[in-house]
């Protein structure tokens, strides 16, 4: 096995050459073990990378060695000596810097207060602020990282935010350096200026651990590889010396299926028909800049992109939750978009499902039980009243237990808890929710972000029936893979806009990657 | 209409009512920028009165009775650390909480100590403030304009009158040009960007809740030892609740909120004095002066008027892990 | 996988909450020189020990249950409505106009339209924090304290300018007529061969109030608006993904809470004093607080804690009344059992689940 | 057993409830008795009181306070064999007797005492809650003045129009200082609880304070010019010694039955003069005999010597 021999080769290094090195490391949250027995080195002055599914524990692993959680168990060794890190006070006074996947920055403070916070020279601010301004500086011309010094942080794109994060770790004189998925609100651009500057700064020998979920920046950037699987570690590998797909089933646990069998679509009338859509957010930042698409019965359209570049928007527009300008028609019937039938009641009269991104904020209650999250959106069916003023709490009760059995929820209890049932069949319920509606268009988006790979066999399969059922179905991923295995069509989305549409026959991950990065190859740049 | 010793007459009472909504106004402001909100000002205030008072009377030393009355309400203020930081209750619920407390605890220790249905003895002498009169105050009482000014409204007010003034800036000072009130500041907007910065949320929360404890006591002290001369039932009379009024008036600003307390104290000065206000025919009666407070902070809630934002993080207890 | 089952969370957590609360409270009254068993003894017989007790602790009772529904819907829907005490002040004015300026024909006409003009003049006080919450964001705890102080002045405004006789020195309105007074419960029960005293001020206000319980029930666990309540108490985004309007479910929220909370001067306007007198509600707007709190704003939780706190109340003053421990001290067990029930809620809660899971490890 | 019930202003205002308590103790010393007492909390709670002390057999029920006149008038009639006496307001009930003061007499003495001690010819009043009865106190007093120097100015100021008002010291010493700056070198303060507030800002800004109900000359000596006794104590002391045979009806107390006085004391011997102890005893023989008329407000809510 690969793990076995990249321990063997790691354990003879000479110990002085390692940076970090984690023995036993155990977490749990309540009833959730997030770390079991995790150990892991990592040698002095290179990039080592970390990957794993959705709740695997690497952001919990990451900030136990930055003390920011206290770990159950284990022991934590920095250049090769025992260091206790039970806060962050200690991980930053051993040279340990780290860039959270949400960023830790006071949103209505500027660029130097945020970055002398807690790193302050005295009591008063004026010298600190003195000399963080012209470290920055320094900081800036060294590594490339230049932001205004006094620009507030939510006056910031996201990009800026994460270089405020790193000049941040940079200040505190880190030499070891966490990021915990820096790309996943990157531009392609972005994060190749990030992968420049990160290599800049292993030149300087310093240590860099990078989590990501993708690939390609695994075998782009790093030295070393460690994949966790369940809280668990399941294999050190040197970068050079394996390939994706070893990766891909180290990371699942077995060999990963590529494509899903379907039959060919049989596309019917139009059912969904957006011209122009435009939505703005709450900052009155456009996040939409018109969308023109179409979805026809018994097609699957996916919308490609990196995340944050308004497929959530397009979803939440079309689902009701957030208002938009433009026209979206449905079976030739104008929406509502910013009046008083745009909301998820009237989409799901119209004849619109909706399987939210988020599920756990969105699409339920987690203090609900699973009938109650069955009713959940269709709480005014008739079939779930008793009169006009009650509820029918045991047609739904009845209703759910056929959903939960033929879904295969498991436990198949429905008067437990939502918070009690795994992500996977959480997602499930939601998933049977919404399809057994048997609705002419299902929204759905991330269908199987953190679910298991039987239970993705099985809502693609439940996607795929009802697309040949004669539906329409509008698919949202950050998945390629799944984008390509299950849309009949693929839209690409960048910054607000549809770069392009394409046909999963006949495209490729480097053509749609281009897209993603707002580049036409037929156009040129957009 | 009014002649200029009337005018001075209402600022001057206007400065004695606006100081205790003053120091509770920049309590609140400490405990509310690190996140932590009040509502139970009004109770540490009011048990801050109580205890002052006895203390002062006991030992027949003011200063002693305002040391009592901090050492009430950082005592308060403790039950509100620990139920809003330490175990992440509902800080609202935590303030009505010791709002209750202080109303029962104070009638039933007053009623033990002195008998005299909840109150204390009267203060006399060392035991309250004096008013004092400042440098060159009688020399200038005779010039025009100036003199009355200086003599009636700056001068002759009791000590900690002055000590309220001066922790405007002082505060204005600690929040902006020091360390901890950057870091104070940020604890409020998100306490995760202090953690990970190497400072502890709990230490800075519960340092914030004990300025509040010690201003509040201050404003108390103030209360039963300055304005007053001993503590009666239920004394503070809504000052806590005004003064978050002011807070949010102020939105959550230090000079603003000097010139919010005083705003209100005004009213209350003008509602003391005239029963009601014949504004050349428009009768305003006295109880819509006595509201108005509470009506302008609605207004400025409802965001018609300068929008208050309050501290991001505000009001909800930092939790790491569920 | 339960960190602790349902009993526990619903009746263990606030029995140990309400028994520190009780012990803290013993030692104020043991520290003020009294004795807590006898002090304890005595509000048992002052309270529960006569028939003339009971009306008192019902009567009590009656006022808390209405305040802590009023503060327990709102709580489903995840708004914290101090504003208990305006509204149950606006719904005496409410009252008070209904009965002073209809002729009723009948008591039972009166109470029909008492019980609907109060609950509209506390849900219309309700109405503009709501609203203000809903469409503007303005922090509804902040509004409903100020609208109290607001309700306050207004009703002194009212009373001393305008409603009161002429002639009367104190602030009130006069007498309501004979027409409206309401059959005290002695009546009630004596009509049916109970022996009850007829000098307490429990009234037929009482099953009102029991029925609101059961209303209340019927409203958060049966019907669509309660589920549409519950489902934005827990998630606000959530609920809007389900097509739930936050505006209209916070209006709908608030108007009953404040209706409720309205409903209450049935009891002690229009059952009680029969006149509209200063600061008629006498705190039981915040009461109505430690009673949902206590209650976990179920229902049934609400009846049995309003009970607990009518006892408290009437225990209370036979104690001021027959010892030298002031009536206050039901205030310091008043806050201290917010305290513990509500913000200390984790202080109890932890311990217990750690013991929980401690037996369910054993167990396995 | 005989019981007493407190009006808001609470046992110790250190003025007319006080004076009650005054009364009960004197009875207590004398006679060894026991009564009981209760302290009113506020407004709605007035009708538990008389209740639940007549169900427990108390008898008589003394009350202090006009403000329990709507009340009693309700609850009397239910218990037919206690006796009620109250306090300040007539309640017309077979077994109630009501005791009222003529405290425009008595406030018409201290008049004629803060005009003469006046060096600015400017008094003031401070009421507790602006009612009849205090106005009342207000308008006997500017008579005084008046009868004393036609020209003198009555500064008039009530401190509130709830029973809030009998409490709030605080607000009592701010109206008056604010009556200070207007020149006023006396001021009377019938106002409860609030008058200690009036009392203690008069000590402070040097000028003259006259008390109320209770002697409280004593209170700041020197500087109290006297107060207007109100004989409240008699009254409850009576009612006590009484004891169940208290007589129904109604008992007017003014200067001729001692019912009200100003007070004379070591206290305030200093400040009142031969000369103004022979002007005011002089009309006080007038009133009792009918001479001088003192105008009660209360007959026809005006005033001849003030405008409210
Ligand atoms: N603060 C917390 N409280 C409780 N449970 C937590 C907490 N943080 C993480 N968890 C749980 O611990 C497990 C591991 O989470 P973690 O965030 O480390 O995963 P991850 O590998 O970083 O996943 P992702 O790729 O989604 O970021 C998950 O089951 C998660 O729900
Ligand atoms: N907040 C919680 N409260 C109680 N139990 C929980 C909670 N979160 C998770 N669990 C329990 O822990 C178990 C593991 O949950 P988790 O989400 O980590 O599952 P998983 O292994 O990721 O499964 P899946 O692949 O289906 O997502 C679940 O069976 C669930 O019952
Ligand atoms: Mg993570
Ligand atoms: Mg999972």
């Amino acid at each position: 096995m690969a793990a076995e021999r990249q321990q063997g080769r790691q354990a003879a290094a000479a110990p002085d050459s390692l940076a970090i090195e984690l023995r036993g490391i155990s977490k749990s949250f309540g009833p959730v073990q997030a770390n079991k027995d995790i150990s892991i080195q990592v040698r002095r002055g290179s990039i080592h990378g970390i990957i794993g599914e959705n709740g695997a524990g690497k952001s919990t692993l990451m900030s136990i060695l930055y003390g920011f959680y206290r770990a159950d168990a284990g022991e934590i060794y920095i250049g090769g000596r025992l260091t206790p890190i039970p806060d962050s006070q200690s991980a930053i006074r051993a040279g340990i810097g780290m860039v959270f996947q949400h960023f830790k920055l006071v949103q209505n403070f500027t660029v130097l207060e945020n970055v002398i916070l807690g790193a302050e020279e005295g009591r008063l601010l004026r010298p600190s602020l003195a000399k963080a301004r012209k470290a920055l500086a320094d900081l800036a011309r060294e590594y490339e990282l230049e932001v205004d010094p006094d620009a507030r942080i939510e006056d910031l794109s996201v990009g800026h935010q994460q270089r405020v994060e790193i000049l941040k770790a940079l200040y505190r004189q880190a030499d070891i350096l966490i990021l915990d998925e820096p790309t996943g609100v990157l531009t392609p651009a972005e994060a190749d200026h990030l992968f420049r500057i990160l290599k800049g700064l292993r030149e300087q020998g310093k240590t860099i651990i990078l989590i990501t979920h993708k690939l390609r920046e695994i075998m782009e950037i790093t030295d070393t590889v460690s994949v966790m699987r369940r809280g668990q570690m399941t294999a050190t590998v040197q970068t050079a010396e394996t390939s994706p797909e070893e990766l891909a089933e180290l990371m699942v646990g077995r060999k990963v299926l590529l494509r899903v069998d379907k039959a060919p679509a049989i596309p019917g009338r139009t059912v969904l028909k957006v011209e122009n859509l435009r939505v703005r957010d709450e900052n009155g930042v456009e996040r939409l800049k018109g969308i023109d698409l179409t979805v026809r019965a018994g097609e699957i359209l996916g919308i490609a992109g990196v995340a944050g570049n308004g497929q959530s928007e397009l979803l939440e527009v079309l689902g009701g939750i957030a208002r938009g300008a433009g026209s979206v028609q449905l079976n030739g019937v104008e929406l509502d978009l910013s009046g008083k039938h745009s909301d998820g009641q009237s989409r799901r009269l119209q004849g619109i499902a909706h399987v939210p991104e988020d599920r756990q904020h969105l699409g339920m209650i987690m203090d609900f039980t699973a009938w109650e999250n069955v009713a959940f959106g269709y709480h005014n069916e008739p079939e779930y009243q008793k009169n006009a003023l009650l509820m029918d709490n045991e047609a739904l009760r009845e209703d759910t237990r056929r959903k939960m059995e033929r879904f295969d929820v498991r436990p198949p209890d429905c008067t437990l808890a939502a918070k009690n049932f795994s992500g996977g069949n959480q997602q499930k319920l939601i998933v049977a929710r919404e399809i057994e509606r048997n609705p002419d268009l299902l929204l759905i988006g991330q269908p199987t972000r953190g679910v298991d790979i039987g239970a993705i066999e099985f809502i693609h399969k439940q996607i795929l029936a009802l697309r040949d059922a004669g539906k329409a179905v509008l698919l949202v991923s950050v998945e390629l893979d799944e984008i390509m295995s299950l849309s009949d069509r693929i839209a690409v989305m960048f910054d607000g806009r549809i770069m392009g549409f394409r046909d999963p026959a006949t495209t490729d991950e480097r053509d749609l990657g281009l897209l993603m990065a707002g580049v036409d190859d037929v156009k040129g740049a957009a | 209409m009014m002649d200029l010793t009337t005018v001075l007459q209402i600022l001057d009472s206007t400065i004695r009512l606006g100081t205790p909504l003053l120091l509770a106004c920049l309590a609140g402001l400490f405990s509310e920028r690190a996140g932590i909100f009040d509502i139970g000002l009004e109770g540490k205030m009011l048990a801050a009165a109580f205890l002052s008072a006895a203390a002062a009377f006991v030992t027949g030393d003011v200063w002693l009775g305002v040391a009592a009355g901090i050492f009430a309400a950082l005592l308060m203020s403790a039950i509100h650390g620990l139920a809003s930081i330490t175990f992440r209750g509902n800080q609202l619920i935590s303030g009505v909480a010791i709002n209750f407390l202080a109303s029962g605890l104070t009638v039933l220790l007053g009623q033990y100590w002195f008998a005299l249905g909840g109150r204390t003895p009267s203060l006399t002498g060392d035991a309250r403030f004096a008013p004092i009169t400042l440098w060159g105050a009688e020399a200038l009482r005779e010039v025009p304009v100036i003199g009355p000014i200086y003599y009636e409204l700056i001068s002759g007010h009791t000590a900690l009158v002055y000590v309220a003034v001066a922790m405007v800036p002082l505060s204005a000072w600690l929040l902006y040009r020091t360390r901890f009130g950057l870091r104070l500041r940020a604890v409020g907007e998100n306490p995760a960007a202090v953690d990970t910065a190497g400072v502890s949320v709990v230490g800075i929360r519960f340092a914030a809740v004990a300025i509040c404890g010690v201003l509040t006591g201050l404003a108390g002290a103030y209360l039963a030892t300055g304005l007053s001369a001993g503590f009666v039932k239920e004394m503070t009379a809504g000052r806590g609740y005004i003064a978050l009024a002011a807070l949010i008036f102020a939105k959550w600003r230090p000079w603003y909120a000097l010139g919010a307390t005083m705003l209100f104290g005004f009213l209350e000065a003008i509602s003391n004095r005239y029963q009601n206000i014949d504004l050349g025919g428009i009768v305003i009666p006295v109880q819509f002066m006595q509201a108005l407070p509470y009506i302008l902070t609605v207004v400025i809630l409802a965001g018609f008027v300068g929008k208050a934002t309050p501290p991001r993080a505000g009001g909800e207890p930092y939790v790491k892990e569920r | 996988m339960q960190k602790m089952p349902p009993w526990a969370d619903a009746l263990l957590v606030p029995l140990l909450s309400l028994l520190i609360a009780f012990a803290i409270s013993s030692v104020v009254i043991f520290a003020i020189g009294e004795n807590p068993v006898e002090a304890m003894k005595l509000m048992v017989t002052g309270a529960l020990g006569s028939s003339y007790g009971w009306g008192y602790t019902l009567y009590y009772a009656t006022n808390f249950m209405f305040t802590g529904l009023a503060v327990a819907v709102a709580f489903h829907a995840g708004l914290f409505n101090i504003g208990g005490e305006g509204q149950a002040s606006l719904g005496g004015l409410g009252v008070a106009l209904v009965c002073l300026m209809v002729p009723w024909p009948h008591w039972s006409l009166a109470l029909i339209g008492a019980v609907v003009c109060g609950a509209l003049f506390g849900a219309l006080w309700a109405a503009l924090p709501a609203w203000l919450q809903a469409k503007r964001g303005s922090h509804i705890v902040i509004t409903t304290i100020m609208f109290n102080f607001i309700a306050a002045s207004l009703l002194n405004y009212l009373l001393v300018n305008m409603l009161r006789p002429v002639g009367s020195m104190d602030p009130a309105t006069a007498r309501f007529p004979a027409e409206t007074n309401l059959p005290g419960l002695g009546e009630i029960l004596g009509a049916v061969g109970i022996p009850f005293s007829t000098s307490t001020p429990a009234n037929v206000s009482l099953f009102l109030a029991l029925a609101c319980c059961v209303l209340v029930w019927v409203l958060i666990w049966r019907t669509r608006l309660g589920y549409q309540i519950r489902a934005f108490g827990k998630s606000e985004k959530a609920a809007v993904y389900a097509g739930i309007r936050p505006v209209r479910i916070t209006m709908y929220a608030m108007l009953i809470s404040g209706g409720l909370a309205g409903m209450m001067a049935v009891n002690n306007v229009m059952g009680e004093a029969n006149r509209l007198v200063l600061n008629s509600v006498e705190g039981a707007g915040f009461i109505g607080i430690a009673v949902a709190l206590m209650g976990r704003s179920h229902p049934f939780g609400v009846f049995l804690a309003a009970i607990l706190f009518g006892f408290l109340y009437q225990g209370g003053a036979e104690l001021a009344l027959w010892t030298k421990i002031p009536r206050e001290l039901i205030t310091v067990i008043q806050a201290l059992v917010i305290l513990f029930t509500g913000a200390l809620d984790n202080m109890v809660r932890q311990p217990v689940e750690w013991l929980f899971a401690r037996a369910g490890r054993g167990a396995k | 057993e005989p019981a007493l019930i407190y009006d808001l202003g609470g046992k110790f205002d250190k003025s007319f409830n006080e004076a009650a308590f005054g009364g009960a103790s004197r009875w207590v010393t004398e006679t060894g008795g026991t009564y009981k007492e209760l302290e009113m909390q506020s407004e709605a709670q007035r009708e538990q009181a008389l209740r639940r002390l007549a169900e427990t057999g108390s008898n008589p029920i003394v009350m202090t306070g006009f403000a329990f006149g709507d009340v009693l008038g309700q609850v009397a009639p239910d218990y037919p064999d206690t006796k009620f006496v109250i306090i300040d307001m007539v309640v017309e009930q077979p077994n109630v007797k009501s005791v009222v003061f003529a405290e425009e007499q008595g406030s018409y003495l201290v008049g004629m005492l803060a005009a003469m001690a006046s060096k600015t010819d400017t008094v003031g009043f401070i009421g507790g809650m602006d009612i009849p009865l205090i106005r009342k106190f207000g308008c006997g007093y500017a008579q005084g003045v008046k009868a004393v120097k036609a020209e003198a100015n009555v500064i008039l100021n009530m401190t509130g129009t709830t029973p809030a008002a009998w409490n709030d010291p605080v607000k009592g010493g701010e109206l008056a200082k604010s009556q200070k700056s207007q020149g006023a070198d006396v001021i009377y303060a019938a106002a409860g609880g609030t008058g200690m507030g009036v009392l203690q800002a008069a000590a402070d800004e040097g000028i003259l304070s006259i008390g109320v109900d209770s002697n409280q000359n004593h209170l700041f000596p020197g500087k109290v010019l006297t107060s207007m006794v109100k004989r409240v104590d008699n009254t409850v002391f009576d009612a006590f010694t009484a004891g169940e045979a208290v007589e129904p009806g109604i008992t007017m107390a003014d200067l001729s039955n001692d019912g009200v006085a100003y007070a004379l004391d070591d206290n305030n011997a200093a400040l009142i003069t031969p000369e103004m102890k022979a002007a005011v005893d002089e009309a006080a023989a007038k009133i009792k005999s009918g001479e001088i008329k003192v105008h009660d407000y209360m007959t026809d809510n005006t005033c001849p010597a003030a405008s409210f």
